[in-house]
């Protein structure tokens, strides 16, 4: 088990309900912490449109994540 | 340099910023809010953004633009907060000793900015409901099946 | 709208003039006078225009740009008379729903106005001299061969 | 023979040391203008790289001049 930070942004942070929680689950990728808050969430946007970072650095979906790490998701972006 | 702000964008005092001698094209892009997007009326915009990745990801957009279409200096400002129809919400402008190079980086700076950026953007319609939008090219894709 | 003047060019006084609720995407190009050309020392450029043919032919190169890329608003104004570096020689601006037709209509009206309005520009170089400057379709012709 | 009014303009007025002249000449087209005008002030400049223009309006070498016209002579352009 690690402990994760994930922080939601945008329509994500709406869909949970806060912008940032503490959660301790088995993860290797951030698709795996992805995956787990949409189930927590009931969010059901495709990865493929989303972006993530890690600590503040832009990864992948098959970035690995550490114990201590914090997740950045991003929905779909729109800027300008 | 690209910064995010809170405040109304002042382009000709960026513009001013960007004045060297060796210049002669500059080309300016300003995003400003508008009162309609497919078919539903607008009222205001709402935009969010990540400012640490923002300005990371931006600047690396500025280098890629440099390699590409060499120009002389580029600045870019986007704009949070809750914008009202006609405000600035991002604006890009790029000087350079050609005018291709500042149309050029110009474009590319506003085109990878707007799908790469961590901003987010909610429009509250004339009729009380709100909405996020979706990225242009995710809204490309699924048009395209 | 396209106007010659003998006055400093406002940008962004022009700007403000283009500004309209339906407009998503502002694209503006200004040509500065630079301190070089082709290896020369530029202290000056002089402007010559014939204002009567330079604004029928600007105002058809606006109705051009309008049919092939669809915009809200354009404006362009050509500055003559004697010019130091840095100075603003010209200035496009256009406003359109997104920025597509911004981008290409600016660019259209610049590439068109550089070569098919009377304006002529002659050097005052740092040693002295001075020359009338050719147009650059004429120079692409005669570089090629 | 027309009488014809030439206006030249940068280069064009440099090398004739004139703003206008009215000349009394064969002409048949702005082209002929254009080559007598050269041949009269020692000019070299090909037809190709010039614009000319009529009474105020964009013209052809091949447009035909008339008694009474303005023919404007401009060398190659280089707004902006």
């Amino acid at each position: 088990m690690k402990t994760i930070t994930v922080r939601y942004f945008a329509m994500f942070r709406e869909q949970a309900g806060v912008n940032e929680e503490t959660l301790s689950l088995d993860a290797t990728t951030a698709a795996d912490v992805f995956e787990h808050t949409k189930a927590r969430h009931g969010s059901s946007e495709p990865a493929g449109h989303c972006k993530v970072a890690i600590n503040d650095e832009m990864a992948d979906w098959t970035s690995p994540v550490e114990d201590g790490d914090t997740v950045l998701l991003f929905p779909p972006v729109a800027g300008g | 340099m690209i910064r995010m702000t809170t405040d109304s964008i002042d382009p000709d005092a960026l513009r001013r910023e960007l004045f060297d001698p060796a210049a002669g094209g500059y080309c300016a892009f300003e995003g400003w809010v508008r009162n309609e997007n497919e078919g539903h009326e607008v009222l205001r915009l709402e935009y969010e953004g990540y400012e640490p990745v923002a300005v990371a990801e931006g600047e690396k957009i500025l280098v890629e633009a440099a390699g590409k279409f060499p120009y002389l200096r580029a600045h870019c400002v986007h704009r949070t907060g809750m914008l009202e129809i006609g405000d600035c919400a991002v604006w890009v402008g790029v000087a350079s000793a050609h005018r291709d190079e500042a149309f050029k980086a110009c474009r590319y700076i506003i085109d990878e900015l707007k799908h790469r950026l961590p901003i987010w953007k909610k429009e509250h319609y004339t009729n009380g409901d709100s909405g996020w939008v979706n990225c242009e090219r995710c809204a490309e894709h699924a048009h395209g099946g």
